[in-house]
């Protein structure tokens, strides 16, 4: 049946050009992470503010950043899955959610670890927080969307407009230490002047900040494998249940 | 006027319904569509309707896509569903005044005669008896007329009685150069009827 | 227009005539605001205090607790899909019933407010700044709660589903309704925030009946 | 000795470092963990019906075959 | 009408009430949407004694006086400067020169009681001797000089 080959094309395609690299990715977060660690750790001297503290900064920045990258992703994917109907946009996004949603988890709770010694506080409801615990309840509700739904052609429109929806907060997050006065401090990497972090600190960061990205590849592999396979094993079912 | 569909196949939750039908019908003619329970009637209706995409295939309104220029279709057909589309706090004349309000028809005094609905018009639908609101859901293709009806089981919870006076509904209507899609188990003895049998249609393939 | 007009009728037609849900929702905001003095204890510097966050999240509630509602009636009795069939664009459609909606269900609360607040011991200064912001930020309420409603519309239970999508997309309007409170409790300027709600309330009323639109086009589908 | 403890004192803070790292470990080890099984459970899962799949191909083939 | 005439006059207004909506954010972006208030605004806006609010800003150098748990500092944005009662612990980088955010109400005498104290960092992180010889060489600047 032609519907079914067209299914089928892109996702095989896409299952042959990841096992290529799945190997080289895992390899990589090991490596990065290894290394990461050893400079985070050892390496990077304490800041002269807030001494030992900053090496919460390796964990939690890069789980920011992460998190913040997957949410647009998957709204990305979203909008492709909603336009061109193309099937491997909706599986990408929801085996991208659960990863985000463990990424912007851990960047909570890391923050308010190092807000208490700090700034005196586990949590305040200043925007930057708030925005971000905004974008964690978004990425629970697109998950419980996919579970709500018995169609997963449904299901995956349903997500999509959830995640479109949401997407405006991601701007919000990234610029609600400008545009407002926050307790958390502004953005010391991706600004205009270049980054205000000393480079014996930067450094650690990038590793960090590198690894964290390929880690989300490789788990992001894994799970797109699993949809793929899952919605082939459906199929499989289905066509079962006509004979 | 004429509508035709062009080789429709529906997949619903990953199975395929039914594939490549295709029919043409033109004024003063009915369109039966037969089939088991899941065959796809329902499907099929709603399709032409519009309220379902179709995974392949499209319709034609007097010889156009649908798709392409939706507005040709727009209120030229009405569709009488399974549910009554009636709330049940306001009365069958509230309901249905509502409805051709909301299509831009106004006929509502000559549908509730026809229906035999005058005497029950003012009493709110949630305690009128299965029978009566069906009546009163079919008298809005009388209320909102409209040259194409989409009917899914119009003769269903009636008696003898309301069939044959919507079979005269039906009949004048296509006499009057309508058009109507019908599903339905009951035959209505019909003569200028064209048959689609969904069942035999997946034989084939 | 004679459709948008008809169907906004219809259904307040349809709150007024089945009068319970409507006293229902308010009983529900009353009984929900005056649980706090009971639960915080009846200082008045602290009832004072907490007093805009209190009204604000009651009403959030209340609103909630209808919204499912919103197109789940008309999904179940056939009339989403001959609604669906009408001339106007299903996103004038959906605004009509979302207006329906915060006129019936939402804009009683705000008539009420003024007393609760008193029984609150809001100072005098809060509660005109209360109401204000109310009438700007509520429509924010029912537009993005359509776009739950429409999400969770023929699911069985779609509720816990509907508050979990709605709720966190709330919280700016509740952060920025409470905070122009509190300006106007604090004699700081009130007029920035009331700005910003009336923002955000044009903003959603375009882009929230879009998506309404298509989780409902999804529903009939 | 004293550099190990040093090291986990991390200057006062290590109540709050140590934990840092250890909550993202445990949840990054964790969301790899379910990942893996849920890809090996559909994996097993599907092994028996592509099989059967196979053999009913290989069926229809050799009828077809004899047939001609 | 048609379809695509129509659907121009929606995208139209659609984006004309968008802007009308960006153009009402913004307009309020410039005011007091705010987490704090710096002592300017107190002056400015005359807050009245006995409101909660927080106040934001810079520990004032030489100003802070540690007495038992009562810490006694000064809040300044280098305009205005308003003195600060707390009692309590102060976080570890509540110092001389560093930001600081205190929740708390002003009194009669306009003294800021804070019934919590909250340090700010600023986005800079270098170690201490990158800094020791970065005021040393004079091209340090204090964040107060900055504003």
């Amino acid at each position: 049946m032609a519907i079914d080959l067209h299914k089928f094309a892109n996702p095989a395609r896409f299952l042959r050009i990841t096992a290529v690299i799945f190997p080289w990715a895992a390899a990589l977060t090991l490596l990065l992470l290894g290394i990461g660690l050893y400079f985070a750790l050892f390496v990077s001297p304490e800041d002269y503010q807030q001494g030992n503290t900053v090496r919460i900064m390796f964990v939690h920045v890069p789980a920011a950043w992460m998190s913040m990258s997957v949410y647009s992703m998957m709204a990305i994917s979203a909008a492709v899955g909603l336009i061109w109907k193309h099937p491997v946009a909706d599986l990408s996004a929801k085996a991208a959610a659960p990863i985000g949603a463990c990424f912007t988890f851990l960047a909570l709770v890391t923050g308010s670890l190092w807000g208490q010694p700090m700034w005196g506080t586990f949590w305040v409801w200043d925007a930057r927080l708030t925005s971000m615990l905004i974008l964690f309840f978004l990425y629970l509700g697109y998950m419980a969307i996919w579970e709500s739904y018995d169609d997963p052609s449904k299901a995956a429109k349903a997500a999509a407009i959830l995640v479109l929806v949401g997407a405006i907060n991601v701007p919000v997050i990234k610029f609600s230490v400008d545009w407002w006065n926050t307790l958390h401090q502004p953005a010391s990497v991706a600004t205009m002047d270049g980054p205000k972090i000393h480079s014996s600190i930067l450094t650690p960061l990038l590793i960090m900040g590198t690894a964290y990205m390929s880690l989300f590849v490789t788990v992001f592999i894994i799970r797109v494998k699993a949809e793929i396979l899952n919605r082939r094993l459906r199929m499989m079912r289905l066509v079962q249940l006509e004979d | 006027m004429s509508l035709n569909a062009r080789h429709l196949s529906c997949i619903r939750q990953d199975r395929l319904i039914f594939k490549n039908i295709s029919f043409s019908l033109n004024s003063g003619e009915v369109l039966w569509i037969k089939g088991k329970n899941g065959a796809g009637k329902s499907s099929l209706l709603r399709i032409i309707a519009g309220l379902l995409k179709p995974i392949q295939g499209e319709i034609l309104w007097q010889g156009e896509n649908v798709k392409d220029d939706p507005d040709i279709f727009q209120n030229q057909f009405r569709y009488i569903a399974h549910q009554d589309a009636l709330k049940p706090a306001l009365t069958g004349t509230e309901n249905l005044r509502f409805w051709s309000q909301y299509f831009g028809t106004d006929n509502v005094p000559a549908a509730l005669k026809e229906f035999e609905l005058e005497r029950i018009a003012d009493v709110p639908t949630g305690i009128m008896s299965a029978g009566q609101k069906k009546r009163t859901n079919l008298a809005r293709l009388i209320a909102c007329p409209a040259p194409l009806w989409i009917l899914d089981e119009p003769v269903s919870s009636l008696d003898t009685h309301y069939i044959a006076l919507f079979r005269n509904q039906l009949v004048r209507h296509v006499k009057n150069g309508g058009m109507a899609v019908l599903a339905t188990h009951q035959d209505l003895e019909l003569d200028f009827i064209q048959m689609l049998d969904l069942d035999a249609e997946r034989g084939k393939s | 227009m004679g459709s948008f007009f008809s169907l906004l009728k219809r259904d307040i037609q349809l709150a007024v005539r089945q009068g319970s849900a409507f006293t229902m929702t308010l009983s529900f905001f009353v009984i929900a605001v005056t649980l706090f003095p009971l639960g915080v204890g009846p200082e008045l510097s602290i009832l004072a205090r907490i007093s805009p966050g209190v009204l604000w999240v009651g009403a959030l509630l209340a609103c909630l607790l209808t919204l499912d509602r919103m197109f789940q009636a008309d999904f179940e009795d056939g009339s989403l899909d001959q609604l669906m069939l009408g001339s106007m664009p299903l996103e004038i459609m959906v605004l009509a019933k979302i207006s329906a909606h915060w006129l019936t269900s939402v804009f009683p609360l705000i008539l009420i407010t003024p007393i609760l607040a008193l029984s609150l011991n809001m100072p005098g200064e809060g509660i005109g700044a209360m109401i204000l912001a109310l009438l700007l930020g509520s429509p924010v309420l029912s537009l993005i709660g359509a776009i739950g409603a429409a999400l969770t519309v023929g699911m069985r239970r779609g509720g816990v589903l509907l508050s979990l999508l709605v709720l966190p997309l709330y919280i700016p309007v509740l952060i920025f309704g409470v905070a122009a409170v509190e300006a106007a409790i604090a004699v700081l300027p009130v007029g920035p925030h009331l700005l910003l709600l009336s923002g955000l309330s044009l903003g959603a009323l375009v882009l929230c009946p879009l998506a309404a639109a298509a989780g409902l086009r999804l529903a009939v589908d | 000795m004293t550099t190990l403890t040093e090291f986990l004192g991390m200057g006062g803070y290590g109540a709050f470092i140590w934990p840092s790292y250890g909550i993202s470990a445990v949840v990054l080890i964790l969301l790899v963990a379910f990942s893996l099984r849920r890809l090996h459970r559909i994996e097993a899962d599907l092994i028996p019906l592509e099989q059967n799949r196979k053999t009913r191909r290989q069926n229809k083939s050799t009828k077809e075959g004899a047939a001609s | 009408m048609t379809r695509k005439r129509r659907r121009l006059y929606f995208v139209v207004a659609g984006m004309a009430v968008l802007g009308l909506a960006a153009t009402l954010v913004l307009m309020s972006f410039e005011d007091s949407l705010v987490f704090f208030h710096s002592p300017s605004d107190l002056v400015e806006k005359s807050i009245p004694a006995g409101r909660n609010f927080r106040l934001g800003g810079l520990v004032e150098e030489g100003s802070v006086i540690k007495d038992g748990v009562e810490v006694r500092f000064s809040v300044t944005d280098l305009a205005e400067t308003v003195p600060v009662v707390f009692r309590g612990l102060v976080p570890d980088l509540f110092r001389e020169g560093q930001g600081v955010v205190a929740e708390g109400q002003l009194n009669e005498q306009g003294v800021f009681i804070a019934s919590n104290v909250l340090a700010k960092h600023d986005e800079n992180y270098m170690p201490p001797e990158v800094a020791e010889s970065l005021k040393k060489a004079g091209k340090w600047q204090p964040k107060g000089e900055k504003q």
